[in-house]
């Protein structure tokens, strides 16, 4: 399965730190997760908007496809400094 | 110690200018961040700093790298801090040395703005009337110049 | 502590912070100019400095009070050592603290810039092969734009 | 008499920390006060051409005119930082 990783308001606003895919969706692209995350928790959509993700530790485009030997997260803006 | 770090206690700035002090350099210049009671008339009462904290040291530590090929001779070492800051404290230090100090100016000032861009931390101001998360609010445009690199992009 | 003063020992960074250390500062930007060993190729070997004391102090704290007016809410501590300084010693060191960073950063520099100018402070090089007091040499123009500021006139 | 600061390589060439201007010389201005010296230490003259005077700890124009109870220094182009 798919580990999601979430920070800051993101976390909040879905009460954990990480969501785990369904089964089905082995392999994604950046854009599916989104779209997934979005449609379950609708709270979500306006902070997902404006959050790149970033795959092994690095930020992702939307079409990147990924499986669950990598690590996702969320970024929503960060406010670091 | 770790020259680009995530820390949960205070930042001591003495071990940052020991790292960076060479024989070679003739300039220090250092960047601390601390936390401000007063902006734009609200007052902030503490501040928690969360962090996705393994990205975020090899952000910092991609941006000592984008200073090093930059500024020939440069050393550099950041130190975050993250959880909960009180007024003064210092959220992030950041040092810099460079054999001349225009140089050394220049690169701890792009240090700081490429944290405020890249690295994966989070501030949540806890005002007298309230919470949020900086970032989130809709006035702000999310990355809006500085956007982070994508893998494979050319930096 | 002075916050404006000429020293024998060697100069402490923390002391300098903690004194610019303000609720109302979000940002503090510190400067320290250290002796660095090569110069144009040429190796330095320890260097020695000089000052009119008095003045020197009386001018470092002139140039904290021009940028205290320049930006509101800075506060400046500047130290300079004399005596015998060997490589990597710390010669001067500048902290400056503002609400905002773009201001801890000018501010830092032009400290920086006005000591080079105005500050009676003189540095001997001693060289692999010979010594010369710094800024007696003909190739340096005296005084070239930043003349200091003579008795009555406007700054 | 008037009193002299002397610093760095003034110091040096001249091999004192300061000089006494004779007793006649008890008003002059800071012009009259360089010529002298120029006159009585010559291997000084480049320096001096090059240097600013302070009265008091203040940069003094060339025609201020200072007494015994100033404090009088020679300042070779500085070099700190």
């Amino acid at each position: 399965m798919i580990r999601v990783l979430l920070f800051a308001g993101m976390r909040e606003l879905v009460g954990k730190d990480h969501i785990l895919l369904p089964v089905e969706m082995g392999k994604a692209t950046v854009q599916e997760i989104k779209q997934w995350i979005g449609d379950q928790f609708p709270q979500t959509k306006d902070i997902l908007m404006k959050s790149m993700c970033a795959v092994n530790q690095n930020y992702a485009r939307e079409d990147q496809v990924v499986t669950d030997q990598d690590e996702i997260a969320f970024i929503p803006p960060v406010s670091g400094g | 110690m770790k020259s680009y770090a995530i820390v949960r206690d205070k930042i001591e700035i003495d071990p940052l200018i020991e790292y960076v002090t060479d024989r070679n350099a003739g300039a220090i210049c250092t960047f601390i961040g601390t936390v401000r009671e007063m902006t734009k008339g609200k007052k902030t009462l503490y501040l928690e700093y969360q962090a996705y904290e393994e990205m975020a040291e090899k952000m910092l530590r991609q941006i000592g790298e984008e200073i090093e090929s930059q500024y020939p001779g440069a050393l550099v070492a950041i130190v975050h801090r993250i959880g909960h800051l009180e007024i003064s404290d210092v959220a992030v230090a950041i040092a810099v040395s460079t054999p001349h100090r225009a140089a050394s100016f220049e690169a701890s000032r792009y240090a700081i703005e490429r944290i405020k861009e890249i690295v994966p931390i989070w501030k949540k101001e806890n005002w007298e009337d309230g919470e949020n998360w900086i970032g989130d609010q809709l006035e702000k445009v999310a990355y809006p110049s500085g956007s982070p690199k994508l893998e494979g992009e050319e930096s």
